[in-house]
């Protein structure tokens, strides 16, 4: 029993989908518990804090952490979990790029607050009460985590090892995880375990890209009825494809959707927005600058269109915080 | 329209000539004459009018002259009508109603016996033209 | 062949003749008005009729349209041929009693006045359409045509307003027997005029006088067969049948390894100074067109000549036309302070002229220049340092009557002047040549703000522009004389021979390179490339840089959206850490 | 920091061609200008990535400049108009970001126009000066 | 829309003539007030108007003839309209005060053909007057029309055709009579050099003051025209006709145009014709209304867009005509006899005319004539049948004296000539042609000098300029006229007149041209005296002239029978009548204008003109 290596699953800033990609593995999951002894994964075992902190440092072989960084106690956790294990995996998107909580990083604290505790038309709180940190009940002191204003993916917490793309990470790329760690086939540090080729590599739809891409109007998914089989580019949507590291199997794909880009970009590239925004921008069909700036104006949010899921890794990293 | 072919030229003739033979027909085998006097219009007379006119289009004849003339004197008797079939003498019929119109139609125009219940007798009133 | 007899004389003519060929060839004479052997028969002066005797039948017919036919008897003068004859002629005339034709024709025919009223005792027009058929048949323009009917009939182009179908061809004022069309009336849509011929000219000609090789083209923008398709009788009058309207000019694409680019240069136009009054005064012209005038083949045989024909007694040469000059040019042509003295020089050597220079500073910097220009001190020439103002034909003295009145302010005695001249010639400035900008941009290169091309480096690459293999020589780089041109020509040359000599090419180092083990074959790159330098590989699913077409802009490297493109020594890791180095305070 | 004392760091990404050939001539012709603007040369305004954009930004530019040939004239026959694109679309980006559009500027820039870039140095210094610095810190971890 | 058919039987149909006359005469108004009483009487599914083309009449106009019966009704006001419904058509009593009474005025003649005026016409060409709606084809095709199409298409080849016509004796009805058969054959092997290309067109060109054949004929009959050239087209192998009208007959354009594209769309004209492969289509060519544009090679110019100016012929259209293809140009009146002598035949054809001229002519009788219209007979017919019979006499009771016949190129023939049977032939022994076929009555008032200055007037405004003798010489002419009805002529005048007019006549370019003398030439051969009386005495016979008449006031005829009523006094305007009320009035002649005014207004005849 002892013999079996031990594996350690948390989550931060997440919506569960990570969990659920665990519990997707169906049967591949009982081979997984054979050869692993689960030590830590709040979601589905009744472990505490306490027990981790109990373990020795680096008595877990692998922790893999799923979600973004966000509150104090997920970096508290994180760090952690990096001194008890000797391999942290970033576990899907969130974990990896920060993800679709990222996109908070174009808020502060402040402004994220007041949404949600007082403009949502769905809040009744008429007497205004927000979060504290640290308050006082019944002659007790209660704390709460503190919230910060950026969020964080994994690597600028901790130390990680590994990454597994995707939100969330595909099965076969789970499995290949868990089998080169099992047999220690591991590549170098810092990789991330997925192909370092963009999506356009495995799309059925590249061969029918035209000689000359070039895009006059820039039209939504569900302003049109897009071909199942033509480029989304050449239709004139915007498809993250070109920007995206491969090994998703074209999900999106074959539900006839653009790809967003939850796998991030490949290696070469550290600013997945801004190197789509070059790609994107450049076959505009416009030379003019009357044209140029009606064909920008219909493209509703490129920030978070081409950062979607990598605002917290981009270069900028977030907005600006006004009087910083 | 459509195009013709001689065939739908020959039927169309055929058909537009039943339109226009009052134009130029001088010769009928029959002559209607519905008397229509003041005193003739008030008895009904173009009721009579209107139901020879049936007659002659229902029956599709293209022989018979349905022509009018003022009051042919006998007042009382109207609707009164002289039906001459050419060669015979002519034959007044009066006190008429649309149904005896129907019988006399068929039986005296189209088929040369004189109906002599409605008749009143034969002979007209002389006209110049 | 057919017989016939005109006059009694018995005749065989080829079918299909007319009446009035065939007497020609029996040398009878039968006078005609409307009749021109290269137009259509019109038959409607009916001045040329004649008696035919056909099958026993006599009648007049008009003999210019009517074809002889077998055994036709014809008499040209019989009493009733010569009666009616003679009646249209009378009437003719008491139409047109100025028409020369007519008169001639009347007086062979004795009629000395005609009985009938005459309306326009001055009137040409005998309406014999000789015009409206030559612009209909020859030119095929349909410019004029008759107007009116009857006694009102006249000839007019459309509207008797000048019609834009006519072409200025002047043919119909050729044809018309009566002058009753002038060439003077069409005169201002004859719009033949040679820049360097100074004047009217014809569609066929020889480019200038001196051209090599001495072959006349025909000039197609005023050739009326280019303009209708019609006309051709230069091939009729041909002997050795060397004309040909099919030939086109052709384009023809040649393969090169260096191209020098030698556009040279356009005269600065002086109508664009109205106070010089450029083409309102006659005898105010340019340098270009006294150049005309002096020459042996010039229009005076080399003579200077006023426009009136008179030798000028005094002339002003005015510099810096157009050139130094904030309204204009600001730059300094180079070469009109020597050629003005030069013309200086040629009109002392001709006339007895006075002959004044007006300049700003003269610049005569060449081997031999400065040599040259104290000759022309010591011939007499008058040199007044100003600009010149004004030049008006408005005398304030007797002596400045008739004259052209040079004002300028002499800079030297620090007072205005004013010179009474014969003739003016204005030194213009050089500019780039005609459709200069376009060729800026087909062969892609630069130009400098004086809007001359644009070299390399002026010290280190005179010759050179930035784009490889293409080379300057001459006027297209700035204004030069010719030894300095002969010179600069033969640097470009040098530096064509030089590529094509070496026979290998130098790949531009800065190109693209697309990593195949990263490009995953989306093809943005290759939608991007001017040069066709990218093109994608299907089989290997990835695009692929051609170093050689590659010409290093880096656009694809910048849209490459899985940074598998780089450009060699701008790789993206080399600017990022440019940025991080320029930040390093 | 006093307004007045505030110098700006700029950034400027300048084509071979014609904006860094008229920069040299502006040198060259010994006209003086802003010496705020710290100069990149690149093949082409078409190199320019949006990546080195935000780099700049990020390292600490008060504002980036990218100046290229005129429409039509481009080198390389048609880079400036990718760079067109690009600027349009990553300005417009770039104010979700909070930083403000004249912060991000393109010029077309001549070889012949020496005087034309000392003016929009000059413009573009004194436009970020008064604008204030824009001292990029998002996203790092010691906030 | 499947035809016009309905299947309504009315037992009247009142034919409202609709030509041009009758419709400035307001027929469309009267047509209009008729369908507004019979509706309100209740009538309008028994009675139904009809509008036709011109029938014949036009004297009388506004027409209205009621089939059946033939009844005529003429010179209809609006308010006669109530009570023709009411009495004729509702009560069967026919109105005699709308009834036609002859000259003489005797008993009101009901009946049309009973009228002298339609007794003595033979209809061919306008076989279908009065009896259909030009503007419905479906009337024609009941009139048996497009029968001879069938026929001319199924049963005939192009050699037959051209040899019936021949055999009819068919001559041109636009004046010089050519043989409308042997014409067609030399088109039908003219040479066609390219695409072999032929054309038909119909010369609907009315140019002569007076006349309204053609006009009459598309305005009435527009389908016997278009019938007519397309067997026309397959005889000789055309594939392309045109009908060149003139713009100022806006009705008979409207109407042509409508029968085109109704005929169109039967499949009577375009591809295909009634399915027998052969193809032929019209097109319409307007002319501005120029006299020259009716001679044949003016006419072909001006539908290719050129002057509308003659050209010398040879070559003739036959030969090389429109565009420089084989053309085949006749009259309107050729065109609508071609339909008829096809379908009965030329035996049928040639039996009424003469021996050299054969069928019927159309001709419009105008001028001092009782019955003015347009009335077709047969060739042969006299001039006396024609003026007295048809045409009802003189009006007035005046004295015969002249017809002009061929329009204004055409000649005056005298009274003693009345008897003369009418044919190409005898017209032009007579010095005067058939011409298009216009009819001008001239009674003892008429000065011929002055007729033939006034036709003179008109071809010289209207001669196109081009050749010589018809520009200038018809100005000469027209200036000795001018000079001799003012008294100022001479007898060497006289000379050179006929001398130009000789002249003119032998050298002149077109057909125009050469006409153009015959009114000269005519009255100089029939009525020289009155030239001479002009010239010598200084005298207008017809007191026409009035530079020649000299006024006076019969002093006794004034003061016993007008009592010096001062009318003419008061009348003139040059002041020239002196008098006092109650006494004999003067004209002093120094101060008289010769307007004639005092001759005009004086009721007492004391006014005498020399």
């Amino acid at each position: 029993m002892s013999e079996k290596p031990k594996v350690a699953f948390y989550w931060c800033a997440s919506c569960g989908g990570c969990e659920e990609a665990v519990i997707d593995l169906a049967e591949d999951i009982l081979k997984v518990v054979e050869a692993v002894d689960i030590v830590f994964w709040p979601v589905a075992l009744d472990f505490k804090k306490s027990d981790v902190e109990a373990m020795e440092d680096g008595s877990i072989a692998v922790s893999f952490i799923n979600g973004a960084v966000r509150l104090s106690e997920q970096e508290e956790m994180v760090k952690l979990l990096r001194k008890k294990s000797q391999l942290v995996v970033a576990f899907g998107t969130c974990a990896h790029l920060g993800g679709i909580p990222g996109l908070a990083n174009f808020w502060d604290k402040e402004s994220i607050f007041n949404r949600a505790y007082h403009t949502t038309p769905s809040t009744d709180n008429p007497e205004g009460v927000v979060p504290q940190e640290k308050s006082t009940v019944d002659g007790k002191e209660l704390y709460l985590p503190s919230f910060f204003n950026t969020v964080y993916a994994l690597n600028q917490v901790i130390d990680v090892d590994y990454y597994l793309p995707g939100c969330a990470p595909p099965r076969d790329l789970i499995m290949n995880a868990v089998q080169a760690i099992l047999e220690g086939n591991l590549p170098p540090k810092g990789s991330v375990l997925s192909p370092n080729k963009a999506l356009c590599e495995d799309c059925d739809r590249n061969e029918t890209k035209p000689e000359k891409l070039a895009i006059k109007d820039i039209k939504r998914p569900w302003e049109v009825i897009l071909d199942p089989e033509t480029c989304f580019l050449a239709q004139g949507v915007i498809c993250m494809g070109p920007a995206t590291r491969t090994g998703c199997g074209q999900r999106c794909i074959t539900a006839n959707m653009p790809c967003r880009g939850c796998f991030g970009p490949t290696d070469q590239v550290i600013d997945m927005g801004a190197k789509f925004l070059a790609a994107f921008a450049s076959i505009l069909d416009a030379d003019d600058e009357k044209e140029v700036a009606r064909i920008v104006e219909t493209i509703v949010d490129p920030a978070g269109t081409f950062y979607r899921f990598s605002l917290p890794t981009s270069i900028l990293r977030r907005r600006k915080l006004e009087g910083k | 329209m459509p195009k013709l072919t001689i065939e739908e030229l020959e039927k169309l003739r055929e058909r537009a000539k039943k339109q226009t033979f009052l134009r130029e027909t001088t010769d009928y085998r029959a002559k209607i004459t519905v008397h229509m006097g003041t005193c003739g219009i008030a008895a009904g007379a173009r009721e009579i009018m209107n139901a020879f006119l049936k007659e002659v289009q229902e029956k599709d004849v293209t022989d018979v002259l349905l022509t009018n003339s003022g009051c042919a004197g006998l007042c009382s008797r109207e609707p009164m009508v002289t039906v001459e079939i050419k060669g015979q003498a002519p034959v007044k019929y009066v006190d008429l109603t649309p149904e005896k119109v129907k019988v006399i139609f068929e039986k005296h125009v189209l088929g040369g016996e004189i109906v002599q219940d409605y008749a009143l007798g034969i002979g007209s009133e002389k006209t110049d033209y | 062949m057919i017989q016939i007899t005109i006059d009694g004389k018995k005749l065989e003519v080829e079918e299909g003749t007319t009446i009035l060929q065939a007497a020609e060839k029996a040398e009878i004479h039968i006078p005609t008005l409307c009749y021109h052997p290269l137009l259509e028969p019109y038959a409607s002066c009916r001045v040329c009729v004649v008696e035919v005797n056909r099958q026993g039948k006599k009648e007049l017919v008009t003999s210019c349209n009517t074809q002889v036919q077998p055994g036709m008897v014809i008499e040209t003068q019989s009493e009733r041929a010569l009666r009616a004859r003679k009646l249209n002629v009378e009437m003719l005339l008491a139409r047109a009693p100025a028409a020369k034709p007519v008169q001639k024709i009347a007086l062979e025919l004795g009629i000395e006045k005609p009985r009938f009223e005459i309306k326009d005792p001055d009137r040409k027009c005998i309406l014999c359409g000789l015009c409206v058929r030559t612009c209909e048949q020859v030119v095929g323009a349909n410019a004029i045509s008759f107007i009116n009917r009857g006694q009102e009939r006249e000839v007019s182009p459309p509207f008797g307003e000048p019609s834009e179908a006519c072409i200025g061809c002047t043919a119909c004022a050729y044809f018309c027997p009566t002058e009753a069309i002038t060439f003077e009336d069409i005169h201002d849509r004859k719009v033949i005029h040679d820049e360097l011929y100074l004047g009217p000219s014809t569609a066929i000609r020889v480019p200038v006088r001196q051209a090599v090789p001495m072959v006349p083209f025909i000039d197609e923008d005023n050739c009326i067969h280019f303009k209708t398709g019609n006309c051709q009788l230069c091939v009729k009058v041909c002997e050795k049948e060397a004309i040909n309207h099919e030939m086109k000019e052709e384009e023809i694409e040649i393969e090169v390894g260096s191209i020098i680019l030698a556009s040279g240069f356009k005269s600065f136009d002086a109508y664009r100074i109205p106070a010089y009054g450029y083409g309102r005064f006659p005898n105010v012209i340019t340098a270009l067109e006294f150049e005309r005038l002096v020459n042996a083949s010039g229009p005076t045989g080399g003579k200077i000549l006023l426009a009136n024909g008179e030798e000028p007694k005094a002339v002003g040469i005015i510099h810096c036309v157009g050139s130094r000059d904030e309204n204009y040019n600001e730059y300094c042509s180079r070469v009109c302070c020597m050629y003005s003295l030069k013309f200086a020089h040629l009109i002392k050597e001709k006339t007895e002229a006075d002959i004044y220079d007006f300049y700003i500073d003269m610049r005569c910097f060449g081997k031999g220049y400065e040599e040259f220009y104290h000759r022309l001190l010591h011939e007499g020439t008058k040199f007044i340092r100003g600009r010149v103002s004004e030049i008006t034909d408005i005398p304030l003295t007797e002596e400045e009557d008739g004259k052209l009145i040079i004002r300028v302010e002499d800079t030297l005695i620090g007072t205005v002047r004013r010179i009474p001249v014969d003739m003016v010639i204005l030194a213009t400035g050089l500019e780039p040549g005609l459709s200069h900008s376009e060729l800026a941009h087909t062969f892609n290169i630069s130009c400098s703000q004086d809007t001359f091309f644009l070299e390399r480096h002026p010290k280190l690459a005179p010759v050179s522009t930035f784009s490889d293999g293409i080379f300057l020589a001459g006027t297209c780089q700035a204004p030069k004389d010719i030894p300095d041109t002969v010179a600069q020509a033969g640097a470009a040359a040098s530096e064509a021979l030089a590529l094509a000599d070496k026979g290998s090419f130098e790949l531009e180092p800065i190109t693209a390179e697309i990593d195949e083990k990263l490009c995953a074959g989306c093809q943005i790159c290759v939608s991007l490339c001017p040069f066709s330098a990218i093109t994608y590989n299907k089989e290997k699913h990835i695009s692929e840089v051609n170093e050689a077409l590659c010409k290093g802009c880096g656009t694809c490297v910048a849209a490459c959206p899985s940074g598998a493109a780089q450009q060699k020594h701008f790789r993206d890791i080399q600017i990022m850490a440019e940025i991080e180095g320029i930040f390093i305070d | 920091m006093s307004q007045q004392a505030f110098e700006p760091k700029l950034v400027g990404f300048l084509c071979n061609w014609c904006s860094y050939t008229g920069a040299d001539l502006a040198g060259t012709a010994r006209m003086t200008y802003a010496p705020n603007l710290r100069i990149i040369r690149v093949m082409c305004s078409g190199r320019v990535d949006p990546q080195f954009v935000l780099k700049a930004f990020q390292e600490g530019a008060d504002g980036v400049l990218i100046s290229g040939c005129h429409p039509g004239d481009c080198h390389y026959q048609e880079g400036n108009y990718k760079a067109l694109r690009r600027h349009r679309l990553l300005s417009k980006m770039l104010e979700q970001f909070g930083i403000e559009k004249e912060r991000f500027r393109l010029e077309w820039v001549s070889a012949a126009e020496g005087a034309k870039f000392q003016k929009v140095c000059n413009e573009f210094t004194e436009q970020i000066r008064h604008l204030g610095p824009l001292s990029w810190n998002g996203g790092k971890k010691n906030e | 829309m499947e035809d016009k058919l309905t299947s309504t039987r009315h037992r009247l149909h009142l034919m409202v003539c609709a030509g041009t006359a009758c419709v400035s005469n307001r027929s469309f108004e009267i047509k209009e007030a008729l369908e507004r009483e019979i509706k309100k009487q209740g009538l309008a599914e028994e009675v139904l108007v009809v509008t036709t083309g011109c029938n014949g009449f036009c004297e009388r106009g506004p027409l209205l003839v009621v089939q059946p019966g033939n009844i005529f009704y003429q010179q209809l006001t609006l308010k006669d309209i109530p009570h023709l419904v009411e009495e004729h058509f509702l009560k069967g009593r026919p109105v005699e005060k709308l009834m036609y009474k002859p000259p003489e005025g005797k008993k009101p003649i009901p009946v049309l053909n009973e009228i002298d005026f339609f007794k003595k016409q033979v209809l061919i060409a306008l076989r279908n007057r009065g009896l259909i709606d030009p503007e419905k084809i479906e009337d024609y095709i009941a009139r048996d029309g497009y029968q001879a199409l069938v026929k001319a298409l199924t049963q005939m080849t192009p050699e037959e055709i051209i040899e019936e016509i021949k055999k009819s004796g068919l001559r041109g009805r636009g004046g010089a009579g050519f043989p409308t058969g042997l014409k067609w054959e030399f088109v039908r092997l003219a040479s066609t050099s390219n695409g072999g290309l032929k054309f038909v067109v119909c010369n609907g060109d009315e140019g002569d003051p007076g006349a309204f054949m053609d006009r009459s004929i598309l305005e009435a009959d527009p389908h016997s025209v278009i019938e007519g050239m397309v067997i026309g087209a397959k005889a000789i192998g055309a594939q392309q006709g045109y009908v060149y009208i003139r713009n100022e007959y806006p009705l008979a354009l409207k109407r042509l145009t409508l029968a085109l594209q109704e005929a169109r769309e039967y499949g009577l004209l375009g591809e295909n014709i009634l399915g027998t492969g052969f193809n032929f289509d019209i097109k319409v060519a307007r002319g501005a209304g120029a006299f020259v544009c009716g001679e044949e090679t003016a006419l072909l110019a001006s539908i290719e867009g050129r002057l509308g100016e003659p050209r010398p012929r040879p070559p003739y259209p036959a030969q090389r005509g429109l565009y420089g293809h084989p053309t085949c140009i006749n009259n309107v009146e050729t065109w609508a006899n071609v339909p008829v002598i096809v379908s009965r035949g030329a035996d049928w054809f040639s039996k009424i005319g003469t021996k050299t001229s054969k069928g019927t002519k159309v001709f419009s009788l105008v001028g001092k004539i009782n019955n003015t219209g347009l009335v077709e007979v047969p060739m042969g017919i006299t001039l006396r049948e024609i003026i007295f019979e048809i045409g009802g006499g003189i009006p007035g009771g005046k004295e015969f004296k002249a017809v002009q016949t061929g329009g204004p190129s055409g000649g005056c023939i005298p009274k003693e000539k009345l008897d003369l049977p009418i044919d190409y032939e005898s017209l032009t022994e007579a010095g005067s042609m058939m011409g298009s076929g216009g009819m001008v009555v001239m009674d003892e008032d008429t000065c011929m000098v002055d007729v033939a200055k006034y036709f003179l007037s008109f071809t010289q405004d209207e001669s196109c300029g081009k050749c010589t003798p018809c520009r200038e010489g018809t100005k000469a002419m027209l200036d000795i006229l001018d000079r001799i009805t003012k008294g100022e002529g001479t007898e060497e005048d006289l000379q050179l007149l006929e001398d130009l007019a000789v002249s003119i006549k032998e050298t002149a370019l077109c057909g125009l041209g050469k006409t153009a003398p015959n009114p000269v030439l005519t009255t100089l051969r029939y009525f020289r005296d009155e030239y001479l009386t002009h010239i010598r005495d200084k005298k207008c016979p017809a007191h026409v002239c009035r530079d020649l008449n000299v006024y006076t006031i019969d002093e006794k005829t004034c003061l016993e029978v007008g009592h010096g009523c001062d009318v003419c006094r008061r009348n003139c305007v040059s002041e020239a009548i002196i008098g006092e009320k109650n006494q004999p009035h003067r004209i002093v002649q120094e101060k008289c204008i010769k307007c004639g005014v005092c001759y005009d207004v004086c009721k007492f005849g004391a006014v005498k003109v020399e």
